[in-house]
């Protein structure tokens, strides 16, 4: 049998395949479609300190091999998660890992805290590139300095593996990395959603509520994947790599890019067993391959 | 139990220039459908479509495991959909969402503006059965678009407005005579169709002091509360349509009446 | 009849519609699939100083909705063009608008310089936007301070409209507008295509002869659309907009956003007359709308 | 002249697990073709494929105004095509790229490699026409590729080489016994199917010093010049494999023996 369990700082995985923020909620809506245990972790949708009501609707706009979201962190805040949803969910045998939001470096520290309390969960995934908030989010993963800011601010809180999400709408991903490697971050998570926006010719007016929403699925597949591979050159740290990642295929190609782990996203919603079709796909890829250790496709592009 | 299944395409049935009930079998015994209940349809035969669609379960007939879809074509999904031939393989993911109640009080008016229609067969059915009188009201902008009004007959009266005259009253469904007088010969309503038609629904109901209850669209990504996307204001804050509704309570909702 | 007529700054377009460059060629391959007449303007293919063989094979990849290139600014030269192929092309009855590229200032501006020269000649679109060169193209387009550069030293030395086509691969597009403008830009065009990468999960290896192209077509649509709203916000002066305009609709839905002039890019290859029907398509729509000037429809998306 | 055409799919004659021909009737007289010319086929029927697919022409009927398409299935276009029924509309642009010349000498020897084939019928008749002798070498890896040899036979003498030694000679193409010896039978050689092979068949040629054309393949977006994608180095420089190929004879390439 194949070895597929990788690690991502101190994380142990039990194989590549774990699921995006915010398209897998919180592992519950998959348990009717799919096996959640044999996932390696599910990142769990984006927590603030606060509950959150989201954006106005309509958040969602379908592009090519594409879609457009503007949800906006509708989540119940850190404490409620902590005292009613993850007691639901820990006893999936799969990692849960809260995604973290903040409007201020303080909300970023105020949650990370709380969830350094909590038993079970043994990694973070800072999110400072969430397109959809007006305060906070993306406005720190922009930009170099805010994102050290917060990285560092939540690393002198964190003990245990703190995974940094950044935001693809950067001239120089790789140097964003190298940025939060340097503050503190034990691994780097990418890409979160293109701004996107999307127009409807008839009625002449956006689609979405917030008229600008983040972009996920096939379409950026491409540009997430030279992202990866920008990253993977420019830090020592793992990559977990995601950005339309639909099939087996793609969740190789992310690995030989670079990445340690892969990110299942938008694919959740057209095929609620997209992730574990994958993971049985990797294995077929590597028995086909003659591959033992999934460790030697990580980065293994052959470049001449 | 949602199931996520290869359905077989049986065929089509179009019903005028626009609108057509597609007819599809289950691999295994269908899965329990309730009226208000929808599914999500992969199109997988166009380059323009990406997600899934959602279409309320038209009937669904648990001896022959066949569901069957009323959908009215305005873009790609439903074109193509269209075109599906017999033996095709059509994946789709159900039962999901709600359902409508069932109401305490006998006499229940149905009121159903285009594809709106969709929900009320089974909703028709489940109310016979229950000893429940249901009168239909449908509206439309054009006579050619009301269809389907002798399918409905077995469950209950079938009113008509179309906005044209050419069929039934003319008008708006809220236009309608029955509406007319401060009483009203009905105890519960439930609608389904544009947006604004359902509002003027809710107001009536309000003014006349009957139970309503609505069965909303919304853009969705998955059809099954992954992503947040479908969302609408209620009195405890949003919700979504697709686990949540798609039928609310009127007294859930925000609405201004 | 509809008034279809634009202008960006001294340039009168008798439409909107116009080809991007490198995606039609000088126009002459497409006079047997429709008439090249009817468009406002060709962007003819990118054109450097010496003859430029272009990369390596392979140099496309197929991606979900789009495609990546890597063609590099295959062309003979900047002479070659003026001499032998503008006047083959000039009896179009349509404007020719040389794409100018360079991997150094005076490369540029020299290449400017000859274009002056050119009767019938009346605007060029300065590329600081190209992925696939090693030096100059994209590194200029990226780089507030040497994009001004760049529009500076082009401005000086060319009388006639002056249009700027910027990169998407940064962090603040309205910036980089803003930056090129206040450099001498009489007009923006944008986007340019997206670095991205493409691998084959069973060679392992990347597609492109280069690893790393530009993307183009639908899949960049929203975030190029985008662009072009944060572009029209930012900047005074016109804007032509591409990314992924497929239809009517699309080029709508770009006009609404902002843009005074659309190319049409990567849709001339699947349908190699695409952009006559996009116009046929936007003059429908004006008829069905009650719209009796295209200028109505600049920048008019409804936002509440 | 070029044109741009639905086509209607007329049927397919499946050879084998993996490849079929494909007829299309045009809507009106067809364009004149020539031996090596392609076409670019539109897929519109799959979300997985954006661009089109160009394939050789493998025939040319104008009394019936038809072309046929010898397709082998790689991936998800070539797949789809395959399912296209009877009646659907197929868009595509023909004829397309250059021509194999007609050689001075009279003894031709085509060398096709798996799907490779697929010029050779057209150039066969065409050779005929010319009162030139071809035959032609046909190879696959398992007896099972080989597909079509009946359909070369009213043209020339086939020749065979499997890899599996199924069929013919054991071996590939470039063992085959007419290639033994210092002198060659073949006055001309023209030669299609993968790189490797056709490198190596350029290689004999060059080494018996006859004439040699290839046929080339090559990544393309456009396949009319527009995108310069498709290109090759030559001794003069890239030239684009889809206007000026995509035969070249092997002087004008830079390979290496
Ligand atoms: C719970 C639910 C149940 C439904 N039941 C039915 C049904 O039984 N029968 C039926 O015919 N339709 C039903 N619909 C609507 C149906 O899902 C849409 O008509 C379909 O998704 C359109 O797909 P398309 O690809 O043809 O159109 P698209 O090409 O996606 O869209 C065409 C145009 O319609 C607009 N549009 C698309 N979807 C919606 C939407 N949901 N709300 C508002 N505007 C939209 C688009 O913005 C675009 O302008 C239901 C929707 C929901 C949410
Ligand atoms: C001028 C020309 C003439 C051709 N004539 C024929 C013909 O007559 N019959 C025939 O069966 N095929 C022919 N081909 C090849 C044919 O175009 C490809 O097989 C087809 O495009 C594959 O499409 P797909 O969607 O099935 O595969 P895809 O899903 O696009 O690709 C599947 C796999 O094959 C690889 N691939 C795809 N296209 C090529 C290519 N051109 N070169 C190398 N690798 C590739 C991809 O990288 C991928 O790994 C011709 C190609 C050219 C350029
Ligand atoms: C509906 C939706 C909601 C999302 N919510 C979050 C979130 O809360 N936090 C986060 O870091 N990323 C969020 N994302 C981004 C995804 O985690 C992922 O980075 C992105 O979708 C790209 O991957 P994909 O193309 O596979 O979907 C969301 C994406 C979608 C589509
Ligand atoms: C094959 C190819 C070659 C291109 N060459 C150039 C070029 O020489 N100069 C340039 O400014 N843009 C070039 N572009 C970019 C296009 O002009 C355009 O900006 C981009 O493709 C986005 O538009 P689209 O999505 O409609 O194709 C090229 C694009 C493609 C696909
Ligand atoms: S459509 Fe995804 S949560 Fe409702
Ligand atoms: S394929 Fe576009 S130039 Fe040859």
């Amino acid at each position: 049998m194949a070895d597929l369990s990788v690690s991502i700082h101190k994380l142990q995985l039990k194989n590549p395949v774990t699921t995006a923020s915010g398209t897998y909620g919180y592992g519950e809506e998959f348990v009717e479609f799919m096996d959640v245990n044999r996932l390696a972790a599910i990142f769990v949708k984006g927590i603030t300190l606060e509950h959150r009501e989201g954006n106005p609707y309509p958040r969602m706009a379908e592009t090519a091999s594409g879609m457009l979201n503007s949800v906006g962190l509708q989540n119940r805040g850190v404490d409620y998660f902590i005292q009613h949803i993850y007691p639901r969910v820990r006893n999936f045998d799969t990692h849960i890992i809260p995604n973290v939001n903040g409007s201020t470096i303080e909300d970023y520290v105020t949650v990370t805290r709380k969830l350094n309390e909590v038993k079970g969960i043994e990694a973070i995934e800072l999110n400072i590139s969430c397109p959809n908030v007006k305060a906070g989010g993306m406005a720190f993963g922009i930009n170099r300095k805010s994102a050290m800011e917060a990285t560092r601010a939540v690393r002198d809180v964190y003990d245990k593996t703190l995974i940094v999400k950044l935001s693809p709408n950067v001239t120089d991903i790789a140097d964003m990395a190298r940025a939060v490697v340097d503050a503190g971050a034990d691994a780097i998570s990418l890409v979160n959603t293109f701004l996107g926006m999307a127009i409807n010719a008839e009625t002449r007016r956006p689609i979405l509520g917030t008229i600008t929403g983040g972009l996920s699925g096939p379409a950026i597949k491409p540009i997430a994947l030279r992202m990866v591979w920008d990253v993977f050159k420019a830090v020592k740290v793992p990559v977990i790599g995601m950005g339309g990642i639909m099939n087996a295929a793609d969740a190789i190609e992310f690995i030989l890019a670079g990445s340690t782990a892969i990110q299942v996203g938008t694919a959740n919603f057209i095929d609620p067993a997209a992730s574990v079709k994958i993971l049985q796909g990797v294995k077929e890829y590597m028995a086909r391959q003659g591959v033992s250790s999934v460790k030697e496709l990580i980065g293994g592009m052959i470049v001449k | 139990m949602k199931k996520v299944e290869d359905f077989r395409v049986l065929g089509h049935k179009w019903l005028n220039y626009s609108s057509y009930i597609i007819e599809l079998e289950a691999p295994e015994p269908l899965s329990p459908v309730q009226p208000g209940n929808f599914a999500e349809i992969e199109i997988s035969n166009s380059p323009h479509v990406f997600l899934r669609r959602p279409f309320s379960i038209f009937d669904a007939n648990p001896l022959t495991n066949t569901l069957s879809f009323y959908v009215k074509v305005i873009g790609e999904g439903t074109r193509v959909l269209g075109k599906a031939r017999k033996g095709d393989k059509v994946n789709i993911i159900y039962p999901l969402g709600n359902a409508f109640s069932i109401p305490e009080k006998k006499n229940i008016l149905v009121v159903a503006g285009g594809s709106g229609i969709a929900p009320f067969i089974l909703y028709g059915k489940a109310m016979q059965k229950q000893g429940k009188q249901v009168t239909f009201l449908l509206g439309a902008r054009k006579a050619e678009d009301i269809v389907l009004t002798e399918m409905f007959r077995p469950y209950g009266e079938v009113l008509i407005t179309t906005e044209d005259g050419l069929l039934g009253e003319k008008g708006m469904v809220t236009q309608h005579s029955i509406f007319i007088g401060k009483d009203s010969p009905f105890e519960h309503i439930v609608t389904c169709g544009p947006e604004p038609m359902m509002k003027a629904v809710a107001g009536i109901a309000r003014k006349k002091k009957v139970s309503c209850e609505v069965s909303l669209e919304n853009t969705m990504a998955c059809g099954f509360g992954a992503c947040l996307c479908c969302i609408v204001e209620t009195v405890d804050g949003n919700k979504c349509v697709c686990t949540e509704g798609p039928v609310f309570n009127i007294n859930q909702l925000t609405w201004q009446t």
